[in-house]
């Protein structure tokens, strides 16, 4: 096994576990924020191993620092809160449905292995230059509507949190 | 290849946290007593002697090492240990990407002096300074104390807003130099341009040729001479980051005692206190290689001083030379920035906390994203662009 | 080289973890975080199979980073949006529980 | 290509170790006399009466909104500040749209009071 490979499995475990420590933190849900950062940095360790260097960037600079600040700034502004799990009927169908995820998700896996091995990256692969290229010559009308979306965001989040409503 | 880098590695962290990071502390508190005339900082002795104060650091450092560690009551303490380690490491890894010298070539070796050429390096600082974040947050939440929190909610909101200016105000500097490599950045700037060209490229104005010392006039290839403003808008938006003073609203000790680190003592709030001091020198390094030009020489590039050497020496040994010389330019420069954020730091009063948001939202940003669409148009029109 | 089948693998197990965060936890902030998990997994899926079929040097295909670049852009939107919602629920109903905002329901 | 990252690496676990090493010594070294009063959260010397996590102003929360918002427009600049040049009028027609809206919701904020502390 070479170095890389070694790194992936590495971040591997960091990814899972991170998510693990996501969806587990029962008591505390800044703790639950922090494990989604590992995952997300984590995440962009793998990207970089594939080839995706800019976005790994994006993603830590997006996901790790900007998205997670925000789910912080949530609980910071409810204060936290102990959760139960769901009451009596309810679990056992949240159970059942846990039950059918993990299945649709093994017979999924179980369909798609047996890829070939990844062949060598172009020169130049996922770095800045050819993302510019590829998002403002092909895909300049998804830059166009992403501002769109954007201002939305701000103008949604703005109204939602300005005003009271019942 | 890895024994090398974890050499390099090992070099600029012992420069940095080994020596640079207690002289600044050194600096901060003689240039405090400077400005203040008083004496200042020269308590701790050796058998009677202070040299001046240097031994300080030193103190410090043992006295935060024997301290007690207390951790307050309520306090989550697995979060509470975690946040000065998130707000450390960010701060010290930071130095990865930033360039000490060019590379040099010793016939078939290479030698590069920075630890991690990345592609996107300049990215990689804000990626890490986004990072940074979570470490007042952390300890604002962790202590259990209000005026922690009040502090850290300062701080994120503070650290949040100015990192938008941040991102903009260096667009412009890398749509000049063309690479988001901090390195390849420094290379660009070792050259000199015809100040007037831009002058005569954009109105068609010609000079009289009694002033054409105006016109042949050349000026480094810095980015504080390409991009002016952006240096501007790059330095306040970066010292609000590393919240000293006069942006240092989210431990102002007269409203809420000490803000975010109120609830930590010993080495916990040394790690708080060290990177802050690692942050003035990353700045510094930072301010240093996008905008005045890195490790080079301004007039002398790395060519005309091999070349300049080597005739007399040979190319060897002006290699190394060169590679001495760039370094010592870098230090130099390092410690001309390091000493205006001192300046700075002693000079301006703290803002008020609505003043530093205003600046931010209201003024900064608009004038970013102005400097980006202006440099954009200019350097089209400039170079006749299809 | 890494294998692909196990980054495929990482990204099902990742999707499988924010599923089962979205069921199980009735904490709206943990539920938005599980969300963040399963767009992530997909996200890893694309940066693989965008790997696998990377084009040549001349013309270099990105399609699969592109989409990663537009979902986390949509991602930030949500949680935006999403956090607006959260504050609403807290302002009316004084809680994170999703159960509470269940007047639509009758 | 990715032996560019290995002083990521290497800077990374150094600062760890050293880290680690700080607050080692500082745990071994440092006394512990605790007893309930130092334990005490700072109050200016009186005892605490409510829980420091209270609810936050909203305009923190909309600075954050916003902080997300521009953070996104930033990584579309990013790409194409690099390569500009190659895309011509084109490419600073297409990001003129691109700013345009933004620009507008900034000043939708800050004709709503969002951006007044």
């Amino acid at each position: 096994m070479n170095f890389p490979t070694l790194l992936f499995y590495t971040f591997a475990l960091l990814v899972v576990a991170g998510a693990v420590g996501t969806i587990a933190n029962i008591r505390n849900t800044v703790a639950a924020a922090m494990s989604l950062v590992l995952t997300m940095v984590s995440l962009a360790g793998i990207y970089v191993l594939l080839g995706a260097h800019m976005i790994a960037v994006f993603q830590i600079m997006v996901y790790g620092g900007a998205i997670v600040v925000l789910f912080l700034f949530a609980v910071m502004l409810h204060g936290d809160e102990h959760e139960e799990l769901p009451p009596g009927r309810m679990r056992l169908v949240k159970a059942a449905s846990v039950l059918v995820a993990i299945c649709v998700m093994a017979g999924l896996v179980r369909a798609l292995v047996g890829f070939p091995e990844l062949p060598a990256a172009p020169v130049g692969f996922g770095r800045a230059r050819q993302v510019g290229i590829a998002l403002y010559s092909d895909y300049v009308l998804l830059v166009e509507m992403v501002s769109q979306v954007l201002l939305a965001a701000i103008v949604g989040a703005l109204v939602l949190a300005k005003r009271k409503i019942d | 290849m890895v024994v090398a880098v974890f050499v390099k590695t090992a070099f600029i962290l012992f420069v940095v946290i080994g020596v640079l990071a207690p002289i600044i502390t050194w600096v901060e508190r003689k240039q405090s007593a400077l400005m203040q005339n008083r004496i200042g900082a020269n308590r701790a002795s050796v058998a009677g002697m202070t040299f001046i104060g240097l031994l300080h650091p030193a103190a410090d450092v043992i006295k935060l090492l024997v301290k007690e560690d207390v951790v307050p009551a309520g306090a989550n303490r697995v979060l509470h240990l975690l946040a000065p380690v998130m707000a450390a490491v960010p701060a010290i890894i930071a130095f990865a990407v930033i360039p000490f010298g060019g590379s040099y070539h010793f016939g078939e070796t290479t030698i590069e002096l920075v630890v991690a050429n990345l592609d996107w390096g300049l990215l990689y600082i804000f990626a890490i300074g986004s990072l940074a974040a979570y470490g007042p947050i952390l300890a604002g939440w962790a202590s259990n104390s209000g005026w922690s929190f009040l502090g850290s909610l300062r701080a994120s909101a503070q650290m949040l807003s100015y990192e938008v200016t941040l991102g903009f105000s260096v667009v412009g500097v890398f749509m000049v130099f063309q690479t988001l490599r901090l390195t390849d950045m420094a290379i660009a700037q070792d050259t000199t341009f015809r100040a007037f060209a831009f002058v005569e490229g954009l109105f068609g104005l010609t000079l009289p040729a009694s002033l054409g010392w105006i016109s042949a006039l050349r000026l480094p290839n810095w980015g504080i001479f390409l991009q002016p403003l952006a240096f501007v808008l790059f330095l306040t938006a970066i010292m609000a980051e590393n919240k000293r003073p006069p942006f240092d609203t989210p431990e102002g000790e007269s409203e809420i005692v000490a803000g975010y680190h109120t609830e930590y003592s010993g080495m916990r709030f040394g790690l708080f206190y060290m990177s802050e001091f690692i942050g003035v020198v990353v700045i510094a390094g930072l301010i240093t290689t996008i905008f005045f030009g890195g490790w080079s020489v301004p007039y002398l590039s790395q060519e005309m001083i091999i070349a300049g050497v080597g005739h007399f020496f040979g190319v060897g040994f002006a290699t190394g030379f060169c590679m001495l010389v760039h370094f010592v330019s870098f230090m130099l420069k390092l410690a001309a920035m390091i000493w205006l954020q001192m300046a700075l730091r002693w000079t301006l009063p703290r803002f008020r906390y609505d003043q530093v948001m205003n600046l931010c939202w209201k003024i900064l940003l608009p004038l970013s994203l102005a400097n980006i669409l202006v440099t954009g148009a200019v350097i089209l029109a400039l170079e006749g662009a299809a | 080289m890494i294998p692909l089948d196990h980054v495929i693998g990482l990204s099902a197990v990742l999707f499988s973890l924010g599923v089962i965060g979205v069921l199980v936890r009735r904490n709206l902030i943990v539920m938005l975080m599980s969300v963040e998990l399963m767009l992530n997994a997909a996200n890893l899926a694309f940066i693989a199979f965008n790997r696998l079929w990377p084009g040549t040097d001349a013309t270099p295909v990105l399609d699969g980073q592109v989409f990663v670049l537009l979902v986390i852009t949509v991602a930030a939107a949500e949680v935006a949006v999403g956090m607006g919602i959260l504050l609403a629920l807290f302002r009316n109903r004084d809680s994170a529980d999703p159960e509470e905002a269940s007047l639509l329901k009758w | 290509m990715l032996t560019e990252y290995t002083g990521v690496l290497v800077i990374l676990a150094i600062s760890l170790v050293l880290i680690a090493v700080l607050l080692g010594i500082h745990l071994r070294v440092g006394p512990r006399r605790e007893f309930p009063s130092k334990q005490d959260p700072f109050e200016c010397g009186e005892r605490p009466v409510t829980s420091p996590r209270r609810r936050i102003a909203v305009k923190f929360y909309v600075v954050a909104i916003l902080f997300v918002v521009f953070d996104v427009e930033a990584i579309y600049f990013y790409p194409w500040g690099t390569v500009f040049r190659e895309l011509g009028w084109f490419g600073y027609a297409s990001i003129l749209v691109f700013t345009l809206p933004l620009v507008v919701g900034l000043f939708y904020e800050w004709m709503k009071g969002g951006l007044d502390w």
